[in-house]
């Protein structure tokens, strides 16, 4: 989970990391109350990159200036999202730009550390200055003047990187993060550090024994990763550009049976995950529960001719599977038409579980290929 | 920046694996959350397919029996009752994973299968540094373990997919893995263990580690790896097949036409991957098809041609 | 560093281990305004133990009776020591009480959890039920389930118990702590868990990482260890009962002097330990300056009748302590006639300091008994 | 209390000893934090000496030279620079010792010597589970070091009061032992090594570790063993010597006449004396006596009777 450029800086300031003096902007009127001093830095505060190359970042000398700035940045759309913030915040002169991040690195399993003399907007282009350091065992200081001394760092400027470097490993630790970044880290014509612009992602797995971080997201709007999803209690449905409707449980068997559908020139409308069995507590009850909110999701999407269930090794037996379907299709069928479906179960109790299907009208079909050349024909007929 | 801090962070050599398979001996499993839902559902499931689960742990609930099963409040008491263990399979909270693996190790339990989806990355780190340091083998979290079809089954795969054989398969999936264990065996393919590492970002042994113990294996004839997109492992452990596995692989990699959308890279993520000299599309379907075409090993477009191609190249 | 009872349970109550509501009592009128509800414990806040036996801790039901106990209590000395400020604590019917602690183990040379199910004032008489845990890695909850199993603890008492165990090492570790005790940690007849009393007893060579304990610590009035000691800048004197006073570097060598002082029949008057020379910083200046430092503090001490120095292996060369002690005596003894004096050095260049210092009439003596012998006599003529 | 969680934590063998006396081989030494004040004037001193001090570490100096010596920021970069280095000698501010220790060991460096007085205790477990994890000999902190007289100097002991020759001294003193080492010169009995653990509660090795040590040296004939009042290190060395020291041993220890006010004992840490069995006295002179009587221990009353009762019980 993001943090926007202010919350980042909040968990800055807390660790005694050094950013400049900043206000909240909420609408353009309230920099008539600004309490920094001129010239000021407007910045919309949105979770996409880039910002500054569109015109999201405005330097500003007066009031005038800053309330028709911040007019601007409000109505500028970056990546397609709007600020609902803007972030105020004293100009500083650099002398340099560093780049500074700590990430989990899932080749090595362990925190890297990156850090290259030539931050900025230009770290991407000047990549081949990136340095890293692998945090092996407990961290201590000396990591982060390893990779000081690989920047190229010396004297006191090596000193104050990595304490740096040590604060926001803290931060990492302490709070969970999976980034933490800041771009750039400005050199002072005095040698002082300063972060001008950080990111911090939060892991969500931990966001549960943090609930200072959970309060702090909870109060701002999150991005969301794909405008074309609906979530129905913990499970969303994400909506493709077909008429097959996907129930499938667990990410790879249901990329694979997307994959699938495509090679045998089928087109998927949509797919609900009803998640893998090892989500905690999961008691046999909650995936009965689970799948039908799936169905349910499912129905939703006026654009689904066919639906294919594609349920493998689940924690309930076949004809459990069966019985869930048939005694949800049975309810619903009553008030309306609902579109064929396929059911793909394999292994025991097989028949058991055909036989109650059959009653419904529900072909099941072990064989995963089988079950999709039979959605394909299906949805086809449904369009001819 | 010098070629030797970007190869892999060396893994410690795991202790044997055959130990898992000689179910003969007298190897016993412990469950730790025996009294967890999943916990309750699974355990009665391995004991059926004859593994030896002797004991389970719960904290607080010690004195119990669960099905037959007795519970202790530590691995330790556990061990002094039903005597020396060899195996954990965890089905404690999120949160509580990284405690009772260290419990385990600290009680010299040296395999841990963590089945718990929801573990913290960094308690992962923590975890890690301390299985590399007693050199314990880690499957999971966030997956269904490990089986060795007719012999024992540590986690959660539906046996009845599965039949004995030669054929070793490794995956981070889950229900994927049955997906392709069925076809397998559908297709006249038995296997000699099949493991899934789980799919989270730091997961306690990986795709290499393996390989290695299928390619040391005397049971494993052939290697499936099944793969999907998103994250680095794919390309990993295909430049580790070119190096270092004789045995034939055949890989499947899902995700070719999951939306963009779904696929999360962050600024310093992706600079790390790029510089680790895998280029910036590393996790696209793009990067991992030319990571094994340039590795040499077969690629099924689905499950259902895994077989054929096995057929191929064992018979090379 | 020790922390009073008060103090210690502001860290628990920051901690989340369960403390009573109190209030802080400074003098008996501040019981009028008393904000927490009657029946109520007034406790003597001293450094020293065995209060509830001696009459520090009453329990009261009404204003009247508070002050007049608290007036009690302010009067009455807990082993010499006379409390600063009451604590007033809600009244806790306890059904059990249990002792939990860790130590720094020496032996070890890890942290121990220590617990027993029979807490309260007879802690130490029930010895045989304490039970111990080696903490021999990095902490995790387990350890404390050993102790908490060790001590007999079943179902909820067992993950309870455990919980606290784990908070009061958290704080071990977080503030640098020698010994973090509860006791008694009371069990109510609902199973709820309270910590009746608790001590703290802080690192002393950690105390300048820690900021807030400083500062806290700084607000108290600190025991003096022994009420015969008088400092100077670091350097103390502490006080005996004879007539040779005796400037020594290091521990081990100053407590060596005093033997033999005593076993040649001699009687010390007083002693300064000039430290090790591992002290941070420590310039050779520095050494000089606290030899001239050591020599003021025993001067000052009029029953002091010889002064034994004996430097050994110091960081400046023979000559050089000569020459100090030489240039010292020069200046002081213009204005009044100071006791006679054996300096006792060993290694090179003995002659170039025997010859400094017999220009003012100062002995060097190689040998140790020679030179203590020599200062036994002295003290004995001058007394004679 | 069952008896076996009450002995003395296992100390990992240490690495072999010989290592610092063997003067003629490459053996080469380094001194973290050689800009501070102690750091420039003990390392011309060791150097004097003859100990292969080649490089200088410390952090935002590195470049510099100091008498001769090159400085680096990193332990990693003098090594690159100067070749393998095998000893380190800390001078570091107390709070910078522990991270300075991790970087020598994580560069491979096996024997830290920690000179800085005030290292929290706290920060002394950390830095010893990593070092037994690595299998690192830790002397000190707040210690003088190590000297093998005429051969190698590790610290701050002063040289011309030693003598080479075949008794092992070891001491949790500075200048105390610096009295004996004279006294033993004076009367004849040169020095194989002399050592100073460190007078802190937490040491990074034991008498235990260093009579071991000194039982298993060729060079040495006879142990002369220096204490004082306080903490429990006498009874336990005095404990171990009965059981595993065969070399002949003479002790002493200081503080007889020392005020009851110094010793300082806290409930929790009487308690945790008390439950090993050593007694509620444990720390007073008291204890420390019975305890070498009941080994059998010659315990001299002062310095100068130390080499009067080594004359005894070297004879015999």
């Amino acid at each position: 989970m993001d943090l926007l450029e202010y919350q980042a800086k909040d968990l800055f300031r807390q660790m005694g990391i050094p950013v400049l003096p900043s206000q909240q902007i909420a609408q353009p009127r309230d920099l008539k109350g600004l309490k920094i001093p001129y010239p000021v830095v407007l910045k919309s505060q949105v979770y996409k990159g880039g910002r500054g190359k569109v015109g999201g970042i405005k330097f500003v000398e007066n009031t005038i200036d800053a309330v028709a700035a911040a007019q601007a940045i409000f109505r500028l759309p970056i990546m397609g999202a709007y600020p609902e913030v803007l972030l105020a915040e004293t100009k500083y002169d650099a002398d340099r730009e560093f780049y500074l991040a700590i990430v989990l690195d899932t080749s090595t399993r362990r925190p890297l550390l990156l850090g290259s003399q030539y931050g900025g907007v230009d770290v991407e282009a000047k990549l081949e200055h990136m340095q890293q350091v692998i945090v092996d065992q407990e961290f201590s200081l000396f990591y982060a003047r390893r990779l000081a001394i690989k920047m190229g760092l010396t004297g006191e400027l090596l000193e104050a990187v990595s304490a740096i470097i040590a604060k926001m490993y803290s931060l990492f630790v302490q709070q969970d993060l999976n980034l933490i970044e800041i771009n750039p880290l400005a050199i002072g014509a005095d040698g002082h550090l300063m972060a001008l612009d950080g990111k911090v992602v939060i892991d969500d797995a931990a966001l549960g024994r943090h609930a200072d971080l959970a309060a702090l997201v909870a109060t701002t709007p999150q991005p969301v990763e794909n405008p074309r999803e609906v979530y129905s209690e913990q499970l969303k449905r994400v909506q493709l550009n077909g008429h097959i409707g996907v129930l499938c449980n667990g990410a790879g068997l249901t990329m694979a049976t997307l994959d699938l559908i495509q090679s045998a020139k089928g087109k998927s409308a949509c797919f609900v995950d009803l998640g893998g069995e090892y989500r905690h507590p999961c008691p046999p009850s909650t995936l009965q529960e689970r799948l039908e909110q799936g169905l349910d999701l499912i129905l939703q999407d006026k654009s689904v001719r066919v639906i294919l269930i594609n349920l493998l090794g689940s924690i309930i037996s076949n004809p459990q599977v069966a019985e869930v379907i048939a005694s949800y299709l049975s309810r619903r069928n009553r008030n309306w038409r609902l579109p064929p479906m396929v059911v793909r179960l394999v292994g025991d109790r097989l028949e058991e579980a055909s036989a109650l299907l059959a009653q419904a009208n529900v072909p099941v079909v072990p064989s995963l290929d089988d079950a999709i050349a039979k959605c394909v024909i299906l949805a086809q007929a449904k369009s001819a | 920046m010098s070629q030797v801090s970007l190869s892999p962070f060396p893994f410690r050599p795991s202790p044997p694996f055959p130990a898992f398979k000689d179910v003969s001996s007298d190897r016993q499993g412990l469950i730790q959350g025996l009294t967890e839902p999943l916990g309750m559902v699974y355990a009665p499931l391995m004991q059926a397919y004859g593994t030896a689960i002797v004991a389970g742990v719960s904290a607080g609930q010690g004195g119990k029996e669960i099905q037959g099963t007795p519970v202790f409040d530590m691995v330790e008491q556990a061990i002094a009752a039903v005597g020396s263990i060899q195996i954990s399979v965890i089905f404690v909270p999120p949160y509580a994973v990284l405690d009772a693996a260290l419990e385990a190790m600290a009680a010299g339990i040296r395999h841990l299968i963590l089945i718990t989806e929801g573990v913290p990355p960094l308690d992962m780190v923590h975890l890690l540094r301390r299985s590399e340091a007693t050199e314990t083998l880690v499957v999971g979290p966030s997956c269904p373990g490990i089986i060795v079809p007719g012999k024992i089954l540590l986690g959660t795969h539906p046996p009845d997919l599965y039949a004995p054989g030669s054929i070793g398969l490794v995956s981070r999936s889950g229900s994927l893995t049955y997906e392709v264990a069925q076809e397998l065996t559908q297709g006249g393919f038995g296997q000699s263990i099949a493991v899934s590492i789980g799919g989270d970002r730091i997961p306690g042994s990986s795709f290499q580690q393996w390989l290695q113990i299928l390619e040391e294996d005397d049971q494993t004839e052939a290697i499936v790896l099944v793969g999907e997109i998103g994250g680095e492992s794919e390309e990993m452990a295909a430049r580790y097949i070119a190096e270092a596995i004789d045995k034939p692989v055949v890989a499947y990699v899902a995700g070719r036409t999951t939306p963009k959308g779904q696929l999360i890279g962050h600024a310093g993520a992706i600079i790390s991957a790029r510089m680790a000299g895998m280029g910036a599309d590393v996790g696209t379907m793009t990067s991992k098809v030319t990571a094994f075409k340039r590795a040499k090993i077969p690629l099924a477009k689905s499950p259902s041609e895994i077989p054929l191609l096995l057929k191929r190249v064992m018979k090379a």
